[in-house]
């Protein structure tokens, strides 16, 4: 398939898929009891304010119209106002999701820079001691419950042996950077202030590794399935039978050829990351998207919901096209031709 | 005829080896014995699955690790064992000395990579040349393999070349260090017989140009009767005959070189019932005793429960069968 | 931490703290240190003193009530807080219509006497009036605050983040779900605080709060569940400050509704709860039966009143006395109070007991309340503070015949005798003969038993020793006198 | 005729593929492992009430937040539960569901997919576009939302769950059917005259669903991960139910004095999902046609 | 033949009766020939993008006839569309045009199983799940209205009439050797006593020795009953020793069709020559080979003129027009404007110059 064919169909996609959750999120606000107008006006509202607060929000409409409303508002940007942070939804998300992409990023990087070696040696050495010990971390990553190794680690390295900070982004007193990416390895980084970028990256550690664990398992056992398949192919043999030293027949001829299918991964692994970035960030108090949602939903904080899973599934999708663009750079079958 | 006279470079004498599966050992060879000298192209054929890779693999000790164990014999590649040497030393054997062109070309050359890197990226392992003298030398290698334009070809990647094309890249790559021995294992059986006609033109001339001994392996009696000095017929395992290409077609001496030769279409009449070899190979995890051919040898005796040596029975003609060994003596 | 930096962890980020807007204790934190008010709460005590005004006189109708502002108070940008100011303040909440317009149902109209003196204009008697201007929502804004209006929002954008008050402090930067930072307020009319910068960090988990105060990385945290408060007792350089409170945990039972109409259904129920296992297990001993629906430590509340008792027998004879069997009932939760669930679950075994089976239905806050208004449940949760200091909080919101469903009669409650002794007290000026009318209210309705009264627990927050005078009222939960505070390390 | 000289394979096939079939196992330790958890985990499942010493939803407020001892293995919980019942029958909720889960979505999935490759057309390329709209979601999302919508609870939660997890199935299942229509052998049953069922009966699906029974053992142990996340954060499993999301939820308000409450419904969920995982990839290897299996 | 009416006997006990050899009367020369294909051309649509797809001609007008008892050969090189030509006359393919006629008549759903394929894998043709007797009988159960018990004696019928043992039937085909396997493939197309077999390369897969005994089966069922095949192979001595007639294809077009041994023996098609001259063979030592550089062109877009022309060592004016099938002499057909019906006295040889020079002559 071409390029552009590629990009269009994505693009078509990504109309479908705003729309389908446009209908669905939409469809269950207003199949939930639950007044939204109480939530502003608090408990012990008067019966005249709840019907004010109602009408301001919009909600004495009919349903349809309601829908047209927000279909309208959504083609013009506007993810409408969270009803518990009384603020803009696309500001909040704005706000929070630096955060969380900061948690993220970090996470798939050490996810990747542990997960790779290690699948690529298990394959290398298969059915030996490291393979059944990289088998066994990768499944345990798998398997981990992310909520309960988050409390296990920090009962551990912040309470038990205090040398971790066990939540927030940075050390108290430090104030955070100027924002400008909203990354505060980043921003502090380009501030030029040193002691915020440690703090930043302090806090950064337990988190991110426990939401690369899970993503660890994921990549180790995707790369030695790989590696074992490449390693049979017979370019590896015919590498091998013309003498070429075994690194440059594991790094140049089996690894990238390895790669390839993995690169489909990190779209994967973007789902994976946002569902393990809700749990990690309520564990860890990451002022985050996760722990935004969550307390959305807690809270069924409508707006807030909807805004984030549009923002999410267009994230997811976009995500997607961008490794379909790279597998496609990548694999050359693919890109001569399209 | 006689056997040529240049210096051994591969000597397997009585190579026994096995698979160890889950259900037992599978023998892959009960006992090779062959030898390649200097500048000969030497021709090992039979049926499928009867270890003509295994014994050229084991040779530059390309069998899978743990999988494969050799349980008797042994091998001298250029006067020493490839299986006492290290990993770095065998490297350096490999490509530099001795190269190998396997069957398939369509999964031969990484599919990720240029063609021209691929031949440089070799050339410069073993030998001292910058990276623009490889690539000129990579060139004029492909230009050797008749393809008109190299320079296109080595910008291209693998899947953009014909089958035919790829199996004169390889070629080229395994001539590229001037080896002293190539290995060809069934070159051409994917191609098409005009495409064949080439590839075995095109090796037949390189090798004789720069005295590189071959080792040619195919199930192809007829391939390999056009193209090779000598002979070895393999039958489960073991040498079942062995010499010049001319002797050992113009009169075989082991049945099953006969059976081999007569139930090819081509040398029948129209229409009439082949020569048929009855039954298949032998099931290697547990082989019968005796002549591995015994059970389905038309001429089969109660000599055969043991099993024949491979035998002189001519100058420079070997035979494992019973029957010409003591026709042999008797003469 | 710095001694003259304050660091506060709360649990949760306030939405807004805008006074015309903000319903929440949570919000109140901010709002309380950064504005002033005509009347303000006496120390520890639900009695007013003045704050902003100076003196006040009420009309003989009680229609009218006029206040002499005090001089020298002024907003942080050193304009002079005026009777304008006031106007401006009672219009907005009034405009705005969101929960605090509800503090002052009968306002009518806000009138510029002069510079110095401001009137209200009631629509009808409305006797917790003086108690009502001491909350949040009588705060009085700058009204330069409305150069910040956008499309005609009132500047409540704006309000949302920032302050606008006379208060000691100001908000100076706040960093959604991070933290807020208050800064002192340099035209500040009382004495200077002693905090240079409060900082309250938000921070969602318990442990994480309770590690940093242990760590000595917060010097106040705030939500403290019972459980935690008992093993931080332990901790050194830790104090729990664990005072009664006017939170009082409840059940409605469905008045409305079979078999929820028969009183001795009610009262069955009332006697299956463990009150004691509750307040001793649940809540560590940190809370308090009631008797009666006021509590104690608001006046109005009957030291003598009746208290049910844990007596399953006597639960069981009440269902057979209503000719009640095979009851199967549900009991509608969220998580918004920790004690709601193991209330519940020792509920569901004690029913068990005597042949009643409960379903424990959990589901989001706003569900519950939007069921409860509806009326479309057996037994469902309820907590309740007061808003200003005045029974009317309880016995005229809860029994009210007229405040069915979410304005707070939500057990959907109807007692003419009831409806006729607290309609008469709202009217009456005289506290006495109001406290008598109430108590009276409250003798039958414990009898009708309407709701479950379980408990009024006390409220809990852990502080570094070094923090120094914290002064508790119980109508400021969540609010901390940080001007008047200090820290002596 | 020749019939003369045939050999064959003198081993009766069943034997064989046991043979075979326990050669690999016994190679494999860990599956070895993961099987044994499974099974494990399936006896705890049926025999949860005769292990357990005391009724999961028995309170004791007296006897709250207790220490591991004799009398409460795991100790208890914050209303006086024993948690070693209640991780015991935990099992019944969070492993139940997660079958639940798996078979639901594997059918539906299955027979969604196996539909669309046969049929082809449009209905293909709208089935396969609306998966890609529920593929698209975030999974947690969507099960979040609709176990909001439908209010929370161990059913809704698994039914959100499972409609999570029917893209996959449908994919896999759809690739799988295009793959065998091409097929040689189906091929010649398309020669002989046989109608799309018959092919889908007799070749696709009896070849489809290995691949398949593979992923639904390794998706498993994925389900008791989501379906514990989604108690964890309260839409799952409702109280008084034991279930071990849920369990970690509550225990994560005393992780820091009663490290008990945490950790055992943890490495309960850690551990079950752990050997549905190890059974899985010592399936997939097993019945990897080019790891030599079948 | 109705297989109702088959089975219907089978039960009144005569199953010998269905192995019977085949006695048709289809010696009368008006009877049109059993198979016919004319002008078939078949397209495959490779992508279907936004933009338009692209085609790849796999066959491109062929024509030719099969009588009763006939075998014809199609030899031609790797992917010029023998596979694709078989699988059209079986109807698995969909033809783009021409028609393909069973007996005058357009070949449909009811005479389908008249033709049968043999497919050149024998192992993936068998689906591993089921069991050899199963297989064999597919045709017939897909028919349905057999029981267990029959459609397993007919099985062991059709198994001992390709060389398999009775006992065999019970197992899978993963327990059995290559040419086992094609027996059973072979067995299976029997089950419905089709009039004409495709085998398209029935023996490549297999070793020579294999090779031997499959071709033994095929020829000794062409006698018992008079079957029909259509061989597509590409090696040219296993269509010599077997077909009565030979096509030789290039790209999707039949270059020189006629009697096997005209056609290979005295070749006038100059890509004939060309491929006749690239098979390997005892008594012809590699030096003399001059093979042209080169292969098939591509089938997305066609050549204009002959196809053959880039490749031809006899190219001259006249190749760029198009290329029709004219007779020549005897009863064979070729496509090439240099060919007369006389002779090939236009043709020149191609030049037998040495490309390589070898001092090693191989047999004497
Ligand atoms: N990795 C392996 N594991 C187990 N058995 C093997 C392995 N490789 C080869 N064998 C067995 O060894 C025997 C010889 O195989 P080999 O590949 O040498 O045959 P061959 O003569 O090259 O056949 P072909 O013509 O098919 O290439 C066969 O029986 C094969 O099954
Ligand atoms: N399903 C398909 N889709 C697209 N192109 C195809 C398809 N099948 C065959 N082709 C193309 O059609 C042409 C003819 O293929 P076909 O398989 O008929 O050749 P063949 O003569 O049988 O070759 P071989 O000797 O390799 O089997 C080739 O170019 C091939 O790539
Ligand atoms: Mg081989
Ligand atoms: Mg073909």
């Amino acid at each position: 398939m071409s390029l552009i064919s590629t990009i269009l169909r994505r693009l078509v996609l990504l109309v479908f898929v705003v729309a389908g959750v446009a209908i669905i999120t939409f469809t269950i606000s207003h199949l939930i009891p639950g007044d939204p107008a109480q939530l502003i006006a608090g408990d012990k509202a008067s019966a005249q304010t709840l019907a004010h607060v109602r009408q301001e929000l919009g909600l004495d409409k009919p349903v349809t119209q309601q829908f047209v409303i927000y279909v309208k508002q959504l083609l013009s940007g506007d993810l409408g106002q969270s009803l518990r942070t009384r603020r803009p939804v696309a500001g909040d998300i704005a706000l929070f999701l630096p955060a969380t992409l900061e948690l993220g990023i970090a996470a798939l990087v050490m996810a990747i820079m542990i997960g790779v070696p290690l699948g690529v040696l298990s394959a290398i050495y298969k059915d030996g001691p490291v393979d059944q010990a990289a088998r066994v971390v990768s499944v345990a990553g798998i398997s981990m419950p992310v909520f309960w190794f988050g409390l296990a680690l920090i009962l551990l390295f912040y309470v038990k042996i205090p040398i971790l900070p066990g939540s927030g982004r940075i050390t108290l007193g430090i104030a955070a950077p100027p924002r400008i990416t909203g990354f505060f390895l980043v921003d502090s980084l380009v501030a030029g202030d040193l002691k915020a970028f440690w703090s930043s990256l302090y806090h950064l550690i337990l988190p991110a590794f426990v939401l690369a664990f899970a993503n660890l398992g994921i990549i180790t056992r995707q790369i030695r399935a790989s590696m074992l398949d490449v390693l049979q192919e017979d370019y590896v043999r015919t590498a091998r039978a013309n003498g070429l030293s075994r690194s440059a027949v594991i790094l140049r001829h089996a690894l990238p050829n390895a790669l390839i299918p993995s690169v489909t991964l990190l779209g994967l692994a973007f789902g994976d990351l946002l569902y393990g970035a809700v749990l990690t960030e309520t564990i860890f108090a990451w002022p985050g998207m996760g722990s935004y949602v969550v307390s959305s939903i807690q809270t069924l904080d409508f707006p807030a919901i909807m805004g984030f899973t549009i923002v999410a599934s267009l994230g997811y999708v976009l995500i997607n096209l961008a490794v379909d663009l790279t597998y496609m750079v990548l694999d050359p079958q693919i890109r001569e031709l399209g | 005829m006689t056997e040529p006279s240049g210096d051994v470079l591969l000597e397997i004498t009585d190579l026994s080896l096995e698979f160890r599966t889950y259900r037992g050992p599978i023998k892959a060879l009960n006992g090779v014995s062959l030898n390649v000298r200097a500048g000969e192209i030497v021709g090992i054929v039979g049926e499928s699955g009867c270890g003509k890779s295994v014994t050229m693999m084991a040779a530059t000790r390309l069998l899978p690790k743990g999988a494969a164990h050799i349980t008797g014999g042994g091998i001298r590649l250029f006067g020493s064992d490839p299986m006492k040497l290290s990993e770095r030393e065998l490297q350096h054997v490999r490509g530099r000395q001795v190269s190998t062109i396997f069957q398939e070309p369509m999964n031969a050359l990484n599919p990720t990579r240029r063609i021209g890197e691929q031949i440089v990226e070799v050339i410069r392992r073993h030998q001292r040349l910058d990276n623009a003298a490889a690539t000129s030398k990579a060139s004029g290698l492909l230009r050797d393999m008749l393809i008109s334009e190299p320079e296109r070809i080595m910008q291209a990647y693998p899947f953009e070349l014909s089958g035919g094309m790829r199996q004169r890249v390889l070629i080229a790559m395994a001539f590229s260090c001037e080896p002293r021995l190539i290995i060809a294992d069934e070159p051409t059986t994917a191609l098409d017989v005009t495409v064949q006609a080439l590839i075995l033109g095109l090796i037949k001339h390189k090798a004789t140009s720069t005295g590189t001994a071959v080792v040619f392996i195919s199930h192809d009696m007829a391939v390999v009767s056009q193209l090779c000095d000598r002979l070895y017929v393999l039958y489960a395992g073991r040498v079942a005959e062995a010499g010049t290409t001319a002797s050992v077609l113009a009169a075989p001496a082991h049945p099953y070189t006969r059976a081999l030769i007569r139930c090819l279409p081509g040398l029948a009449p129209p229409k009439q019932p082949l020569e048929q070899i009855p039954g298949t190979l032998p099931d290697l995890l547990d082989p019968p005793a005796g002549c591995l051919f015994r059970a389905r040898c038309r001429e089969a005796d109660d000599r055969c429960v043991s099993v024949p040596p491979l035998a002189a029975i001519e100058p420079a003609r070997r035979a494992a069968c019973w029957r010409r060994i003591e026709e042999t003596q008797a003469a | 931490t710095d001694k003259d930096v304050l660091v506060i962890d709360k649990a949760e980020d306030p939405p807004t703290a805008d006074p015309g807007v903000e319903v929440s204790n949570n919000g109140y934190t901010l709002i309380f240190p950064a504005y002033e008010r005509l009347v303000k709460y006496d120390g520890a005590k639900t009695e007013v003193i003045p704050e902003l005004a100076e003196s006040w006189t009420t009309a003989p109708d009680n229609l009218s009530w006029t206040f002499k502002l005090a001089s020298g108070h002024m907003f942080d940008d050193g304009s002079p807080v005026d009777a304008a100011a006031v106007k401006y303040s009672f219009d907005r909440v009034k405009k705005l219509a969101a929960g605090p317009g509800d503090m002052f149902p009968t306002v009518k109209d806000v009138v510029v006497v002069d510079p110095q003196t401001v009137k209200f204009e009631l629509s009808a008697p409305f006797a917790p009036f003086l108690s009502a201007l001491a909350t949040s929502a009588g705060s009085i804004i700058n009204p330069k605050a409305q150069e910040h209006a956008v499309n005609g929002d009132d500047a409540k954008a704006w309000l949302a983040e920032h302050s606008a008050g006379s208060g000691a402090f100001k908000i100076s930067a706040w960093e959604r779900n991070q933290q807020i930072t208050l800064d002192p307020n340099p035209h500040y009319a009382g004495k200077a605080p002693a905090f240079k910068q409060v900082i309250f960090k938000i921070v969602r988990e318990m442990s994480s709060r309770r590690l940093q105060l242990e760590n000595g990385d917060a010097d106040l945290i705030d939500q403290v569940p019972v459980d935690q408060a008992e093993a931080m007792k332990s901790s050194a350089g830790v104090v729990i400050e664990s005072n009664p409170s006017l939170y009082v945990v409840y059940l409605y039972l469905n008045n409305k509704k079979a078999p929820f109409d028969n009183p001795k259904v009610r009262q069955a129920i009332s006697y299956a709860a463990d009150y004691k296992g509750l307040v001793d297990g649940v809540m560590q001993g940190q809370a308090e039966q009631m008797r009666g629906a006021v509590p104690d430590g608001m006046w109005g509340h009957d030291p003598q009143g009746m208290q049910y008792s844990y007596d399953l027998e006597k639960a069981k004879q009440l269902l057979a006395d209503a000719g009640v069997s095979n009851l199967h009932i549900s009991f509608t939760y969220s998580q918004a109070d920790s004690a709601w669930e193991p209330v519940g679950l020792a509920l569901q075994a004690s029913l068990a007991e005597i042949g009643v089976t409960m379903d424990m239905k959990n589901v989001a806050d706003t569900t519950k309340r939007e069921l409860v208004a509806k009326g479309d449940y057996d037994i469902a949760t309820g907590a309740w503070t007061p808003d200003f200091a005045d029974p009317f909080m309880f016995m005229n919101i809860w029994f009210d015949p007229t405040k069915m469903g979410a304005p707070g009669n939500r057990a959907f409650y109807e007692n003419p005798k009831v409806t006729d002794l607290i309609t008469q007290a709202l009217a009456t000026v005289d506290q006495k003969k109001r406290e008598q009318l109430y108590i009276d209210a409250q003798k039958i309705t414990n009898e009708d038993a309407p709701y479950v009264l379980l408990f009024q627990k006390n409220d809990i927050f852990a502080m570094r020793s070094s923090v120094k005078g914290y002064v508790y009222n119980p109508m400021l939960i969540q609010v901390y006198n940080i001007a008047d505070m200090s820290k002596s390390e | 005729m020749a019939a003369d000289g045939i050999a064959t394979s003198p081993r009766p096939a069943s034997r064989l593929r046991m043979g075979r079939l326990w050669y690999r196992v016994k190679g494999s330790p860990l599956t070895l492992i993961g099987t044994a958890i499974a099974l494990l985990v399936l006896f705890v499942i049926m025999a949860a009430p005769l292990l357990a010493p005391y009724p999961p939803d028995k309170i004791s407020l007296s006897a709250r937040l207790a220490a591991p001892s004799l009398q409460h293995l795991f100790g208890t919980d914050e209303v006086g539960r024993d948690l070693f019942s209640r991780v015991l029958f935990g099992a019944r909720a969070s492993c139940g569901i997660a079958f639940a889960i798996v078979i639901i979505s594997t059918v539906i999935g299955s027979i969604i997919g196996c539909l669309s490759g046969v049929v082809g057309g449009i209905v293909d390329t709208a089935i396969m576009r609306l998966m890609d709209v529920f593929l698209a979601l975030p999974a947690l999302i969507l099960a979040m939302a609709l176990a909001a919508a439908l209010g929370p609870s161990l059913f809704n939660a698994m039914l959100a769950v499972a409609v999570v997890r029917v893209p996959a199935y449908v994919r896999l299942a759809r690739g799988q059917t295009l793959s065998l229509r091409n097929r040689t052998y189906v091929k010649a049953s398309r020669s002989f005259g046989a109608s799309p069922a018959y092919m889908l009966r007799w070749h696709i699906l009896p070849n489809a669903l290995s691949p398949i029974i593979v992923q639904a053992t390794l998706d498993l142990g994925g389900t008791i991960l989501t379906a514990a996340a989604l108690s964890f954060i309260g839409l799952g499993a409702q109280p008084p139910t034991s279930e071990w999301g849920s369990m970690v939820s509550s225990g994560r308000n005393y992780f820091l004095d009663q490290w008990w409450y945490v950790t055992f419904p943890g490495l309960a969920i850690l551990i079950s999902a752990m050997g549905f995982n190890l059974l899985g990839d010592g399936l997939r290897d097993m019945l990897d046609p080019r790891l030599g299996g079948r | 033949m109705r297989l109702g009416a088959a089975a219907g006997r089978h039960r009144a006990g005569s199953p010998r009766r269905l192995l019977a050899p085949y006695r048709g009367d289809a010696s009368r020369v008006t009877e049109p020939p059993l198979l016919s294909v004319e002008d078939l051309e078949v397209r495959y649509r490779v992508t279907s993008g936004w933009f338009g797809g692209a085609d790849v001609h796999a066959v491109n007008g062929v024509s030719f006839s099969v009588a009763e008892g006939e075998t014809i050969g199609i030899v031609g090189e790797s992917g010029c569309g023998k596979t694709t030509l078989g699988q059209a006359i079986l109807g698995l393919t969909d033809i783009s045009a021409g028609a393909i006629k069973l007996r005058g008549t357009e070949r449909d759903r009811a005479r389908r199983t008249q033709l049968q394929i043999i497919f050149q894998d024998p192992q993936s043709s068998l689906d591993p799940r089921l069991p050899v007797w199963r297989l064999i009988t597919e045709p017939l159960h897909i028919r349905g209205g057999y029981t267990r018990k029959q459609l397993i004696e007919r099985a062991t019928e059709l198994a001992v009439s390709v060389g398999l043992r009775p006992e065999h039937v019970d197992r899978y085909p993963h327990e059995f050797s290559g040419g086992q396997r094609q027996r059973i493939a072979i067995a299976r197309a029997l089950a419905v006593e089709p009039a004409l077999l495709v085998l398209d390369e029935p023996t490549s897969a297999l070793d020579v020795s294999v090779q031997a005994q499959i071709v033994n089966l095929l020829l000794s069922l062409q006698a018992e009953r008079r079957l029909s095949y259509v061989l597509i192979s590409h090696d040219v001595s296993l269509v010599r020793h077997v077909a009565d007639r030979v096509a030789v294809m290039y790209l999707g077009q039949i270059v020189e069709e006629g009697p096997t041994l005209d056609v290979l023996d005295a070749p006038r098609h100059p890509y004939t020559r060309t491929l006749l001259e690239a098979v390997p063979s005892f008594d012809r030592p590699l030096n003399s080979i001059a093979p042209r550089a080169g292969e098939l062109p591509s089938n997305r877009t066609l050549p204009t003129g002959c196809f053959f022309r880039e490749r031809c060592p006899s190219v001259t004016t006249g190749c760029e027009l198009p290329q029709v099938l004219v007779p020549a002499d005897g009863l064979r057909t070729v496509r090439c404007h240099l060919v007369t019906r006389t002779g090939d006295t236009t043709l020149p040889r191609s030049a037998p110059g040495p490309v390589f020079s070898s001092p090693n002559d191989a047999i004497a």
